[in-house]
């Protein structure tokens, strides 16, 4: 089959963007899977549909998620495919690497599997595509030896992750690599072995820009935030106007809350504090001269995911404002309580935030015990249909 | 002997010395040129973070090319982004221009910074999984190809996040995306009851169906599908095998646009659908990359400075978007699931 | 009983406002039912609750409805409240009523009535509150005599209203009252005989100031728009500036698209047309020199309601630009297919709103024949659930 | 003999003469003081309404008596609005003070003109009424006794609707009002099985229920109802008497506000709700017109001209509505039905 042509995926080598026809090429020099791997996807191409069936539970000891099996539809045409499964390793965080490190997974791979992957994977993790299933345990072991471990897969805690914030940016409301990592060494035995209703997904942003995507991406979001007032040097923003910047136009009138006045006499930029809704626009705007407030921490929106079942939800705040100090206590106690809730409450592949839309916040809040702040709700409810406990009637 | 639930590694130990002196010290920063961040912290130091895009699927040896260059150039570290992005983080200002020179001579592109396009966060397609409607790797190399001038500039209006996802499982998350490339089925599952049979869970199959599609059939101990129900989600495919979704004649790609997930300015926002299909016409999908390509140009070409694609949207109002791009409006963009109610327009100031 | 006191009603002919006390009282002197009612009336403010049955079957010859059956939950006590009737009166376009009229209507209750009544109903009708099973038909009868008909009551169309609309308003971009009093008479048989799933609310409003209330307490709302640009008088403006308005403040500030310019040198505005979207604010601060364009029609929006069941609904575009003229054929056309479907497609007590909810938008614009335009909604659907019909595959 | 299908009146009868001759042709309109409309036409023509509050459960006596005045100042001719306010039409300026004197003299309110309260639209409460939580026309007199001075002066941000409906079946549509006073049932239905059986239909009554907290009870031929899931809105006591909704001790009223139907400036909106329940105190209902009293007040303070409550609220964000009126948020204000998710904060921007 070596003398089988590509055309498909041969044009797909041309163009400037990288290609991973050429990547698939390069692994192909080395390994029979990833050779076959070339021609059954120009088989897809031509047939305009994927040759890959469902996968078989396989995984390695102790654990009962990580790796994803697939098999080829047609392992006779393609028998190096026969078996061609995934192996999820959760990355450091912020996907920060020491090139050692890189490189022993790259020798096990070389040794074990097709050579392929994705660095990284949409959740995060560092991706190892393709191997058989004897290979499974050796590949884990060798990862261990190097200092890595599983990803999560099934209906468990997936891998957390987290924007660079501290590491390499001024905006960081807390240190959101320290955060993924604490959390992920806590719940080690929730990442590694499902036990829920469905998969549950955190993610950490320092701040409201989001750089981890945390409101649409995660089922439970940690976003950095201050309770304080920004903080603004009026130097700079002198400078700012020096430097031919209209700060009226780029920074004032795109305020959500129209919190932002300017002084055009005087170059003066002064904040209402108490309208401030902690959007980051003008931080981004005038980052030397604007920045985050002393008292900082994050909110917590719950509820994040996309599509599959009753559609996209994007997390919504659950917590306002919490500290996030010392060993994380807080958010580790309020994490249990959520999950005891939602494995009492949810159907099997529900998620929290569709768990919470069928059963109502009201309830939620009080089962888990948080209490209820306008800041939960874009607006109140406008139909009359509340319940009333017993307690609070004659 | 293999230790369980050690954990990922310590990020510490990843993390090279600028920033381990400098952590949670960076003062602000610059973006000198495309596709390079300067970031200055309070003890003076200074941070250059050269981004490149990446094919995300690649060969062990483009991720020992890249340890290659990072021993070179940045002290034997590097990382990756949130989109899938190679960070070459350079604390010697000498090693800048040589390190961008050695990118280029491996036709290595720069950008994604600032007001550009990144790279498209996207999924397996046919190279790896089950369910795909369309392949993932293929159609975002084709768009990247086709958008590249915008990755390694940065003259568009704002970020443009393109997210892809090959089944509504949304691997991509592109619900909240500048633009979603979104791969559809459009028939129901053919059932083969005897895949059903063994071993599928009836009771939560007929659960799964967002839209209450399946009955079970227990004379046949097997299930029945009301095609009319049927909106081609794939749950049940995910859920039971037998439940055969794929259909190459009539998979393909609807677009979405108008999300976002930033806080800044605007609240986060769903990308809304746009067009609901276009074949699957491999290798290089010309229908879809002109129909991004043509939403990309409107857009910069209308837009304000800083809006970004949705911004823009719900500024002139959707009516307007449908009229400026010259995209057909049909009823299969209304919505008709939970929620639709709230995208009726209850109001009678609208644009003609 | 006539001993007996009412001191909490009493109370209620302190203060300013008008008492309702009073006209009980009034009524009272007359009529022995309304004396009873006073005193049930009292009985209710001190036991917290009323005192009334549902109301039976009871009505007029060949009408199926315009009586709301009435039967006090205490007959002993009030002997004269054991049947309570009420009868709804189709008002004239806009309630503009010719003294002698109302005194017809006030003559005929006085006789055959309690003498209490209601100007308006909710829904626009006058009320004639209270009276017995027997009176009905001949009540009937003399208002049938002084030129009057009946109003609507169960699952029928319910009297349809107007705003005042060109009587007495400059805005008016259509003939409300004709409009009202057309479509009312074209459809007596739906509005006397309830035949439909549920009831059927139409409302004309001459304009997006709605003062009709359609969108919100109307299945159907007629709301006057038109389809070119408003016209400016640009004297008028020089004077509205002149006499200190400060109008880019107080005008071009609130247009909500942002599609007026004023030049304060020229004290000129211009208006960016197609940008309009037809809001009336600016019309509605210098009526002097702003006014409707000249190509004039009106929107139509459907699924108005008040809570029960499925919540509060608005009623939504299904039709942008419709021309009102002649004998208003296009609209009555429309209205027929659309209760056709609904006819079909709604449950028992499920307003048309909530069917279109349940089916789904899409169903019902083709079924109904209307085009989909993307006037119909805020924005498109952010969920990928959509149908394809056999026709359009391969 | 009676007609039948006769229609109401022919408007045109009903018009004064002024207003045929300038039907359509009106101009501007100006309001020199409350209560009193100036319009003009373009033949020149100028024509003064006079508005008046109601009562709206009135005798004929009140009928006749404005009836009699409108002979004396306005040829025969009066009109109500969509508020159920009267509008006495005098053509002849001579006449527009004497009128205003005669009403003053009978103590009728002029006003409800402009940015001014104007009459509440209202229901049948324990007047006329089978499902009422709560009375109707007291609750309207104690508050517009209580806010007398806004209906007569034009000192308010911008209108200002009140509407009241005594159960959720909601005749004052007060679903779309800057303030909405609503009667609520805060008991599941009592079942009277008796009444049940005779005469109900079971099917339809289970069905009728928002929540579907209504089971049949085959065995009985009644129903049972399911109290955790039943939030009290009455349908079914609508649909039959055997549901008996009423408790004395428990139903009340809540108060939602912010709703509007304009499309001026911006799009209608619903009410929303503030305080979930208050008790019925008659026959001045203390507890609502101090909680009415004091959100009209913050909102007149705070708002900029021409802001209707809702614009107001939805510019400085609900969470900082809750700051300024002191009004305390609780859970019961989140909404639990169909579209609650629609009113979740998916932002990590607010105010504290
Ligand atoms: C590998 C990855 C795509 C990629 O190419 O990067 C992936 C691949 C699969 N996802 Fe996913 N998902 C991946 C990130 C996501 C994301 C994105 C995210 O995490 O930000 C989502 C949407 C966000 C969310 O969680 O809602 C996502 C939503 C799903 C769903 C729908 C879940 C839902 O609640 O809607 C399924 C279906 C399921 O779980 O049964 C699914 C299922 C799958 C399966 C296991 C298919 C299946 O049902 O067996 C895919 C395996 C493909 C293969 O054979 O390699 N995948 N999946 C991503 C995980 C790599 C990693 O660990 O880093
Ligand atoms: C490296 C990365 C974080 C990481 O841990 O990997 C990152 C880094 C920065 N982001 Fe981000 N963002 C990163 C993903 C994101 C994402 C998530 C995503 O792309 O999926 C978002 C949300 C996207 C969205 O809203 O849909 C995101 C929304 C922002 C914003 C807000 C943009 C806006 O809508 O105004 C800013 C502020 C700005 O750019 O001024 C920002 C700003 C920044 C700054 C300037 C922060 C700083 O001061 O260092 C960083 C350089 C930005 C640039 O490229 O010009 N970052 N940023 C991610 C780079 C991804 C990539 O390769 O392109
Ligand atoms: C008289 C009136 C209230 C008033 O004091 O003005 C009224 C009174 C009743 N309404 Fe109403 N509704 C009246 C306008 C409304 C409105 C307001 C409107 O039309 O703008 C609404 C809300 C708007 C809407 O249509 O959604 C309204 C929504 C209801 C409902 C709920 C219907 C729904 O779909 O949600 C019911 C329950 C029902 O129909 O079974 C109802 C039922 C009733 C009944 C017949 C009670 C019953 O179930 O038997 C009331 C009779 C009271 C009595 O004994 O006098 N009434 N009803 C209004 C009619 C007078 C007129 O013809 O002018
Ligand atoms: C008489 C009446 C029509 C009728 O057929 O009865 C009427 C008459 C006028 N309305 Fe209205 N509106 C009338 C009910 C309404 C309603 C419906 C309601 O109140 O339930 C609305 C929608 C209310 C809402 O949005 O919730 C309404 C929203 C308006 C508006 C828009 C207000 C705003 O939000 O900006 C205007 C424009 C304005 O006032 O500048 C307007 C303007 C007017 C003008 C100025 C039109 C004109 O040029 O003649 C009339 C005098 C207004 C005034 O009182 O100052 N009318 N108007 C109604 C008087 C009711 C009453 O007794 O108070
Ligand atoms: S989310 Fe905020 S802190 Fe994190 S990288 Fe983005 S801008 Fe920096
Ligand atoms: S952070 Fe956002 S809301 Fe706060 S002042 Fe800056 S721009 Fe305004
Ligand atoms: S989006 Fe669908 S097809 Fe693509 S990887 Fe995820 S599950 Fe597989
Ligand atoms: S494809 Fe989706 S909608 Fe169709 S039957 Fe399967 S689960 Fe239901
Ligand atoms: S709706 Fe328009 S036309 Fe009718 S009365 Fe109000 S302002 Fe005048
Ligand atoms: S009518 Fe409304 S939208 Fe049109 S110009 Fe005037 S204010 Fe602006
Ligand atoms: S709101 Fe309820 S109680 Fe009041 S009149 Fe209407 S149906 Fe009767
Ligand atoms: S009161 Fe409403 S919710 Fe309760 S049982 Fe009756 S219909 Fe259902």
């Amino acid at each position: 089959m070596t003398d089988k042509k590509t055309p498909q995926l041969d044009e797909l080598e041309n163009g400037k963007w990288p290609s991973f026809v050429t990547e698939i090429k390069k692994a192909a020099v080395k390994n029979e899977a990833s050779k076959e791997l070339l021609h059954l996807l120009e088989k897809s191409y031509v047939d305009k549909r994927g040759h890959w069936k469902h996968g078989g539970i396989v995984g390695v000891k102790g654990y009962g998620g990580g790796v994803i099996g697939r098999y080829s539809d047609v392992p006779e045409e393609f028998p190096h495919l026969a078996a061609f499964h995934t192996v999820r390793i959760n990355a450091p965080s912020a996907w920060f690497y020491k090139t050692d490190s890189l490189r022993k997974i790259c020798d096990i791979w070389e040794k074990r599997g097709s050579g392929l992957m994705n660095f990284h994977g949409a959740t995060g993790d560092a991706i190892l595509l393709g191997t058989v299933t004897d290979e499974l345990q050796p590949i884990f072991d060798e990862l261990s030896e190097a200092g890595f471990d599983l990803g999560g897969s099934g209906s468990d805690l997936r891998s957390p992750s987290c924007c660079v914030g501290p590491a390499r940016c001024e905006h960081a409301c807390y240190d959101t690599l320290d955060a993924c990592y604490n959390i992920t060494n806590e719940f080690q035995d929730e990442l590694h072995r499902p036990m829920w209703p469905y998969k549950f997904k955190i993610k950490f942003s320092g701040c409201a820009n989001d750089c981890a995507a945390a409101i649409a991406r995660s089922d439970c979001a940690v976003i950095g935030t201050w309770r304080d007032t920004i903080v603004i040097n009026q130097e700079e923003v002198k400078t700012y106007a020096d430097n031919g910047m209209d700060i009226q136009a780029e920074v004032c009138d795109l305020c959500p809350t129209h919190a932002l006045k300017f002084d055009h006499n005087k170059k003066e930029l002064a904040v209402i504090s108490e309208d401030c809704s902690r959007c980051m626009h003008c931080i981004n705007e005038m980052p030397k001269a604007i920045f985050p407030g002393k008292e900082r921490g994050a909110s917590i929106l719950l509820g994040g995911k996309s599509t599959i079942v009753q559609s996209a939800f994007m997390g919504w705040v659950i917590v306002p404002f919490i500290k996030l100090e010392g060993d994380y206590e807080e958010l580790k106690d309020l994490l249990r309580r959520i999950w005891e809730w939602w494995d009492e409450n949810g159907k099997t592949r529900e998620r929290i935030g569709e768990t919470i839309y069928r059963i109502g916040m009201s309830k939620f809040l009080s089962e888990v015990g948080i209490p209820a702040v306008p800041q939960m709700v874009f607006r109140p409810r406008s139909n009359p249909y509340v319940f009333w406990p017993e307690e609070e009637l004659k | 002997m293999a230790k369980i639930d050690q954990g990922p590694p310590n990020y510490k130990e990843m993390l090279p010395p600028i920033i381990l002196e400098n952590y949670g010290k960076w003062r602000y920063h610059e973006i000198p040129k495309p596709g390079v961040l300067k970031h200055v912290s309070e003890s003076g130091a200074e941070l250059y973070s050269i981004r490149v895009g990446s094919p995300r699927l690649v060969s062990l040896d483009f991720i020992r090319d890249l340890c290659t260059l990072a021993d070179e150039y940045c002290d034997g570290y590097l990382r990756f982004t949130a989109r899938h992005n190679v960070e070459f983080l350079v604390s010697d200002p000498a090693k800048l221009d040589p390190l961008i020179a050695a990118l280029n001579a491996k036709n290595l592109p720069v950008g994604g910074t600032g007001h550009a396009l990144s790279n498209i966060v996207h999924t397996q397609g046919w190279v790896h999984c089950h369910t795909p409607a369309t392949d993932s790797s293929g159609v975002v190399k084709a768009i990247m190809d086709d958008l590249y001038e915008y990755f390694v500039s940065m003259k568009l209006p704002a970020q443009l996040k393109i997210s892809l996802a090959c089944c509504l499982n949304m691997c991509g998350a592109a619900h909240c995306s500048d633009i979603a490339i979104v791969g559809v089925h459009r028939t129901a599952p053919k059932i083969d009851n005897e895949k059903i049979r063994k071993g599928t869970e009836i009771p939560s199959l007929v659960a799964c169906c967002p839209t209450g599609a399946i009955r079970p059939n227990p004379k046949e101990k097997t299930v029945v599908v009301n095609e009319a129900k049927c909106m081609y989600c794939g749950n049940c495919y995910t859920m039971a095998p037998g439940m055969e979704i794929i259909n190459p004649d009539n998979d393909g790609i609807a677009i979405l646009v108008g999300g976002k997930v930033a806080n800044a300015r605007t609240n986060p926002m769903f990308s809304r659908m746009v067009i609901p299909f276009l074949p699957n016409n491999p290798p290089r999908w010309p229908e879809v990359t002109d129909a991004v390509r043509g939403i990309v140009k409107t857009w910069s070409a209308n837009a304000r400075k800083g809006e970004r694609l949705g911004e823009w949207v719900e500024r002139i109002g959707w009516e307007k978007f449908f009229t400026l791009t010259g995209i057909p409006f049909t009823d299969k963009l209304i919505d008709d699931f939970i929620f639709s109610r709230e995208t009726f327009r209850t109001s009678a100031a609208f644009k003609f």
